[in-house]
């Protein structure tokens, strides 16, 4: 049982404890249920805070993999199956944010959930498992286990909590995702068929896989992730997902799932396959321009705001597959932050869609207007939530964006990734996509909260937040503030593992040019 | 950081970050504690934060004036990846402390009007508890515009830049549930909208020309990037041309020059000390505050520089004719904005940094002047209006979209009492009512016109100076838009307060209280002697040694009679004109202006804003609006998501899956499986009656094979 | 001294017997009574086979049997008693549900 | 014969009436009876091979506590007989079988075993218990504690089964 008692293993199984508690529980104990949900996920925070900050295991100035958790598992017929837990600089915010966002989207279904709470926390707190063990696992097979496992309870949460179109939107999101996923699993296959393991850290030492075979590989794996993403143009699951999705749903959906899609080409493609990522590079550099693009085009244009919302972080992911692909510490660097700061603003937006929404059970953009008057605080966060958004100098989207579209930039020049395919126009209309941000976070603002009282403030006698949804969103607004500020302990972090990351890359284009 | 620690001077530097601090500890005092402290309490913690900030930059004065190297001051690390590091640093030099004077010394000022003008503008809007909101951004602003000033990379220079860009934002948005005239309307808010967008375009050039600096040398920091500067200028003299075109993109953003200075008329939706503060003294100067400081830049491109000065000097002329033909008085003195900072901007395009820089200080002197004393102006009239109806506390107009349901008749009557302010149709005859007010916009217009000896008349013979000398198709648009200056602050002055009122609110009208008039005395001051820190006169250029700190040695060209005579001639015949069209015989209710007929279409055109406005509105937010909705209804919905996902996969799916249904499994498979299924049927039936249900025939059956095997034990 | 074929002819009787048993008896309570006497036949086999070839194990499987006899029994009757409660019968022909 | 001999087939020809006897009485009681009778005769015979722990064990366990359940449960039905019970046209083919089992049973012992295999004289050492429980408890080991469980759930088992549901009752 040692495996058990590994500190990732803690971090990663430790809501089955609370899974365990509420088992025991009546589904009539709604406040039990609750408090045993949010007490599980908030030690499971602390507990992921003990094991990196203050446990001494952790050394954040070393770029290798660290907390290692490596134990046999398998061993049938020359297959190395292990259990193989470890974070390193590329993971750990990632990590962080998975345990940071979970309390936050449990404390949101306070009085959203009210019909069959007991099931929604156990599917919450065996998410939060998933979710968790795909950024620790380094064995192919035991991360495509929990990446398959994510599905299952977010396929529940979608198809019962969700809105009037919750089972197509569950079944969409279910069947694109695994449709991806099989790919990913037979290229797993021939990785750890060929190379005798399913460790990643064994095979990037290795690093003899042939250059043909990459090309493949990195197909496979990243059908897989670009579905995750969601890339342009595969992103056509994800508005009916978050749109159906409860808010709590859309808030993971948002801040962790997709993350999952990212940060599987940041551990598996960028390794594994450096020389077919170096020649993939351009054409990821492009889908991701043109998501930034069209998503934030097609966002400027709805009128459902959980819509808009959904479209914006096509244009986000945009720029964080942009900068993984530029490939220089900027560019990684930047799309690594970027993934947590989208975690925080649009899981923010997420949440204070949903608070209007369970007052008003409108997402319809038009029939809003004038809240900030009506509404001040809740007017207020909005705003400085919108601003991260849209990546405002001195809140945490800036630092993100702007890093990233640097190293995009920096790609561009001569001996960088995207010097022979377009150059500086990458960086340029990705740069573009700043100003039309601007553009529909200002429409959704204005519409909603500035001009005149809107139809809907006729109805409904809107309340400000409450106590409850301020404590929801202030440790939100706290790390938007301090990334914005502040980024360079989140930078520290990774700095490291980037570095190491990096390496190949410099000896493949050094010899390209 | 400069620092010699026997010198008790030096250790002020140290300090300079309060400039930001201590407005952002006004805001956060007022944001979370502002409801108790009520209106007198709330703008006097935000006056006093801006005073600190004041006092703090006249102690880098100070410092500086014995220092003058000045220091750079770090507070933290900011962004560490691999080359690119950024930190926090404050930049102390002569330039920068120039910028925090004027700030925080005009922001000051203007927050002490503020509190007298808001409490009555709260009032005339119905919303009192709105009133600390406008002191929160007030010092939000400050302190934005004290990091933009004081910054000693580009980058943190950008976090002001955006900072004072959001604050813009929420001013002009400040009452985003109206319009100009207080009526229930999307107009503010729409202002505010496009003010951010168009300056986000802006940031959008500022954000490329940062990434150009970065890749090609090295760092975002000043120092860093100037010395790299003229080794990139050997190898790849394009790269500072297109540095240069590309903030010049981010100036034409920010300073409102073309072709993105279409926000800034409209931002006089938000009320009169923020036109005042920030849209006219402050803010919208800070992109010639980024071409000053990026003057070694400049200085490598003879190209960008040429561009930056023909751009300046084109907004500045046509501005001006659109200044011509605007009735609103907040309008007219917008578009001088405009007009104003492409004098400027032309200025340091042409290398004038000193003339550019003098112009902007004295231009945040009178044009705040100017903008306030016309917010007493529209203070005093909507004083008489409400006068002259007796009915302080009834709203002003009808919530809009009532007048749809009433007859003409009505309508008329509703129309009549949309009552504007700003109007300057409906004033006259405000001299003998509102004296102080009238002193001192005149000393305003007077210097804005570059009477002498004010302080307009003086920097703005510098530029004109300047170009003369080396740029002469510069020179010719700004004395044409120099006159059109004299000329339409001419028209304004004597329709505004000559003549006899053409509403009664113009008769009733009444002075502001001292809160208000005591700002603009100060500021009339300014207005007036301003000047006399840059004469241009060998051992006076004050102003222009003082910058020398920064900007190195500066040639300064000897006082020219022949530029000077011509430009204070052009604009005492532009005010005689002014007197002889609008004096002369003063304009009556509802008489259209005497210009429009010898004009023609010129005066529409310049009435309209030359339709650049529709213009914008054809050419680009209209296309992209439809774009969006295509690619959004089209493209993404009816085609990607209906069609391809939920027709041609599903569809395709179904299809496949009926094909394996129908003629693969049911003719094939099943009809095998059922025959495998009738034969085992059939055998069933005769075996079913073995099933009989009695145990004991069971045993019977189990015996049989006991028996079975052992005949096989006993055969074998 | 007696031959072992002598045992174990006995004990193929007594199997024979307690077979017949099982199968011509309705009593339920009968036929478990059979089967008792076909387990005993058994064990009295073993414990012939025990004599010849001079080991345990044939014992300690009576033994065995004896064990999983008990328990039979004691489920088996419960299974009667439970039965005849609902049925109000122990007649094994009425307990035909599994007729096919 | 020897005096052995004539005790086998005294106590064969009681074993063989008694299993008949059980076999046709019509009174379950009666069976059960007879039964024990069968049981005490194979118990002896237990004894005649040498084996005086399993005989002992099967007067207590079959004799004592297993009849007696059987008779617990006849009480506790109250039912005695079953009326009309053997019908000879539904016997053909049970006894058939049985008789050919047991011309099978008897063949086969002759075929396998043959009739002059006498048992062996070194029954002193099979006969001794404490050697039995040596084997019992080191070979067997682990079957012997397999069969304490499978007891244990037999009780429960039969508890369960037997105990009235209460709800049931009060519905």
């Amino acid at each position: 049982m040692n495996f058990l008692l590994e500190p990732l293993s803690i971090v990663t199984f430790f809501p089955l404890l609370g899974v365990l508690v509420l088992l025991f529980l009546k589904p009539e104990q709604k406040n039990a249920l609750r408090w045993t949900a949010l007490l599980t996920s908030l030690v499971t925070f602390f507990i992921s805070l003990w094991a990196f900050f203050f446990s001494g295991l952790y050394n954040p100035a070393n770029g290798g993999l660290q907390l290692v958790a490596r134990y046999d598992w398998i061993n049938v017929a020359g297959w190395q199956i292990r259990y193989y837990l470890a974070a390193d600089g590329l993971s750990i915010l990632l990590i962080l944010l998975t345990t940071f966002i979970t309390p936050l989207a449990i404390l949101s279904t306070w009085t959203a959930v009210e019909e069959r709470v007991k099931d929604f926390m156990l599917f919450f707190l065996l998410l939060e498992v998933g979710m968790t063990g795909v950024f620790v696992a380094q064995d192919l097979f035991l991360f495509y286990i929990f990446w398959e496992f994510t599905l299952v309870p977010m396929y529940f949460l979608i198809g019962i909590w969700g809105g009037p179109r919750r089972l197509y939107a569950a079944v969409k999101f279910f069947l694109y995702t695994m449709a991806g996923s099989i790919l990913m699993l037979l290229a797993i296959l021939w990785l750890g068929i060929n190379g005798g393991t399913f460790s990643v850290p064994d095979l990037v030492a290795q690093g003899n896989i042939p250059a043909n075979a990459q090309t493949w590989l990195f197909l496979a794996f990243a059908a897989a992730f670009a579905i995750k993403v969601p890339m342009w143009p595969l992103h056509s699951w994800l508005p009916d997902a978050h749109v159906e999705a409860p808010t709590a749903g859309s808030v993971i959906l948002a801040g962790v799932l997709l993350k999952m899609g990212t940060y599987g080409f940041l551990r598996f493609n960028l390794p594994l396959f450096p020389q077919a990522a170096v020649q993939f590079a351009p054409l990821i550099g492009w889908l991701a321009v043109i998501g930034i693009l069209y998503g934030a085009a097609v966002s400027f244009a709805q009128k459902d705001v959980k819509k808009l919302v959904a479209y914006s972080s096509v244009s986000h992911l945009g720029f964080v597959m942009l900068g993984l692909f530029a490939l220089n510490a900027q560019g990684v660097a930047g799309a690594i932050l970027q993934m947590v700061n989208h975690g925080l603003s649009t899981g923010a937006l997420f949440l204070l869609v949903g608070m209007i929404y369970e007052q008003t059970h409108t997402r319809d953009i038009p029939v809003y207007g004038g809240l900030w008057k009506i509404t001040p605080i809740f007017g207020t966060v909005m705003l400085i939530v919108s601003l991260s958004s849209m990546g405002l100098p001195g809140l945490n989207g800036f630092v993100g964006e702007f890093t990233i579209l640097l190293g995009a930039f920096g790609a561009g020049m001569q001996g960088g990734v995207f010097a022979g395919a377009g150059g500086f126009w990458l960086a340029g209309l990705a740069a573009v996509g700043v100003i039309l941000a601007a553009i529909y976070i200002l429409y959704m603002f204005q519409k909603m909260f500035l001009g005149p009282a809107g139809e809907v403030t006729h109805h409904h006698e809107l309340k400000d937040l409450n106590w409850r949804e301020i404590v929801t969103l202030l440790p939100i607004l706290v790390f938007i503030f301090w990334i914005g500020l502040y980024p360079k302990p989140f930078f520290d972090l990774m700095m490291p593992a980037i570095e190491n990351l990096l390496v190949p890359f410099q000896t493949i284009l050094m010899a390209a040019h | 950081m400069l620092l010699s620690e026997a010198n008790p001077a030096a250790g002020l530097f140290v300090l300079v970050p309060w400039i930001v601090f201590a407005p952002v500890i006004g805001l956060l005092i007022n944001a979370f504690a502002g409801k108790r402290l009520g209106e007198r309490g709330v703008g006097w913690v935000a006056s006093l934060a801006s005073g600190a900030a004041f006092l703090v930059s006249a102690l880098q004065f100070y410092a500086l004036t014995l220092h003058p190297e000045g220091a750079q001051v770090k507070i933290a690390e900011w962004i560490r990846i691999g080359q690119l590091s950024l930190d926090w640093t404050f930049r102390v030099d002569s330039l920068s402390v120039t910028m925090m004077l004027v700030v925080s010394g005009v922001g000051t000022l203007i927050h002490i009007y503020a509190i007298g003008y808001m409490h009555e503008d709260v009032r005339f809007k119905h919303d009192p508890a709105r009133f600390p909101r406008f002191f929160v951004f007030l010092n939000l602003f400050i302190a934005a515009m004290m990091i933009l000033v004081s910054a000693d990379n580009y980058l943190m220079l950008f976090v002001g830049w955006e900072g004072v860009g959001l604050c813009s934002f929420l001013l002009i948005g400040f009452w985003y549930d109206l319009d100009t005239l207080g009526r229930s309307s999307w107009a503010n808010s729409n202002a505010a909208k496009k003010a951010f967008i168009t300056n986000r375009v802006g940031d959008f050039g500022f954000l490329i020309a940062g990434f150009l600096i970065f890749w090609y040398m090295g760092s975002f920091a000043f120092s860093e990037v100037f010395a790299a500067a003229p080794e990139v200028a050997k190898t790849h003299p394009w790269v500072i041309t297109a540095i240069t075109v590309f903030m010049l993109v981010g100036v034409a953003g920010k300073s409102a020059q073309i072709p993105l200075y279409v926000w800034l008329p409209d931002a006089m939706a938000g009320p009169t000390p923020v036109s005042a503060l920030i849209h006219a003294a402050t803010m919208v100067t800070a992109g010639v505050y980024l071409v000053t400081r990026s003057f070694p830049l400049f200085g490598l491109t003879h190209d960008g520089q040429y561009i930056v000065a023909t751009v300046g000097a084109v907004t500045a002329l046509f501005a001006a004719t659109i200044a011509v033909g605007q009735y609103d008085i907040k309008k007219v003195l917008a578009y001088s904005t405009i007009s104003q900072l492409g004098f400027m901007v032309a200025a340091v395009g042409m290398g004038a940094y000193v003339a550019g820089m003098f112009h902007l200080v004295t231009h945040a002197f009178f044009k705040a002047l100017l903008f306030l004393s016309a917010g007493s102006v529209i203070l005093g009239l909507e004083r008489g209006h409400h006068h002259g109806h007796h009915a302080p506390s009834s709203p002003v107009l009808p919530p809009q979209g009532a007048g749809n349901s009433l007859s003409h008749g009505e309508i008329d009557r509703v129309k009549e009492e949309v009552f504007d302010p700003g109007d300057i149709r409906n004033m006259g005859g405000l001299r003998a009512r509102m004296p102080v007010t009238f002193w001192v916009y005149l000393i305003g217009a007077l210097a804005l016109a570059g009477i002498f000896p004010l302080a307009g008349f003086w920097s703005k013979d510098e530029i004109l100076l300047d170009a003369f000398l080396h740029y002469p198709h510069v020179y010719w648009l700004l004395t044409l838009a120099a006159f059109l200056t004299a000329f339409y602050m001419g028209r304004q002055v004597w329709m505004v307060f000559f003549g006899k009122a053409r509403h009664e609110a113009a008769e009733h009208a009444q002075e502001s209280p001292s809160v208000i008039t005591i700002p603009l005395i100060i500021l009339a001051a300014l207005s007036a002697f301003g000047g006399f820190i840059n004469l241009p006169f060998k051992g006076f250029h004050q102003f222009g040694y003082w910058l020398e700190h920064t900007l190195g040695a500066i040639e300064f060209p000897p006082f020219n009679f022949m530029v000077a005579g011509v430009s204070t001639v052009l604009a005492l015949g532009a005010i005689a004109l002014s007197w002889f069209l609008y004096q002369r015989k003063p304009l009556e209710h509802g008489q259209t202006d005497p210009l429009a007929k010898p004009l023609g279409l010129v005066f529409v055109g310049m009435e309209q804003k030359w339709f650049i406005d529709e213009a914008y509105q054809f050419l680009f937010v209209q296309p992209y609006r439809a774009l969006a909705s295509w690619l959004a209804q089209k493209v993404d919905w009816d085609f990607w998501h209906e069609w391809f996902h939920d027709s041609v996969l599903v569809k395709g799916f179904v299809t496949l899956a009926r094909l394996l249904a129908d003629p693969v499994d049911l003719g094939f498979i099943d009809r095998v499986s059922y025959w495998l299924s009738d034969a085992i049927r059939a055998s069933a039936e005769t075996l079913r009656k073995l099933q009989n249900g009695f145990v004991r025939s069971y045993a019977l059956s189990v015996v049989l094979g006991v028996a079975a095997i052992l005949g096989y034990l006993l055969l074998k | 001294m007696v031959p072992v074929s002598y045992y174990l002819v006995l004990s193929a009787i007594l199997f024979s017997l307690g077979a017949l048993g099982v199968l011509i008896r309705r009593n339920s309570l009968v036929i478990f009574m059979s089967i008792e006497l076909m387990l005993n036949a058994a064990n009295l086999a073993f414990v012939a086979f025990t004599r010849v070839h001079e080991t345990f194990s044939g014992q300690i499987f009576v033994f065995f049997v004896m064990a999983v006899a008990a328990a039979e029994v004691a489920v088996g009757l419960a299974l009667i008693v439970a039965i005849y409660r609902s049925r109000q019968s122990v007649d094994i022909d009425q307990l035909s549900s599994l007729k096919g | 014969m020897s005096l052995e001999l004539i005790l086998f087939f005294v106590l064969a020809i009681i074993a063989i009436a008694t299993a008949l006897g059980m076999l046709l009485s019509r009174s379950a009681v009666y069976s059960a009876l007879y039964l024990v009778v069968n049981f005490v005769s194979v118990a002896i015979f237990y004894l005649l091979l040498d084996a005086p722990f399993i005989a002992l064990s099967q007067i207590a366990v079959y004799a004592g506590a297993i009849m007696v359940l059987f008779l617990f449960v006849i009480m506790l039905i109250g039912l005695e007989t079953l009326g009309g019970e053997l019908n000879w046209r539904q016997l053909v083919w049970p006894l058939a079988m049985g008789i050919l089992l047991l011309v099978q049973g008897v063949f086969l012992v002759i075929q396998r075993v043959g009739r002059d295999v006498y048992i062996g004289q070194t029954g002193t050492q099979l006969s001794d218990p404490s050697l039995m429980a040596r084997v019992l408890f080191t070979d067997y080991l682990l079957p012997f504690q397999v069969t304490a469980v499978l007891l244990l759930v037999a009780m429960i088992g039969a508890i369960v089964l037997s105990k009235r549901e209460k709800s049931n009752q009060e519905a």
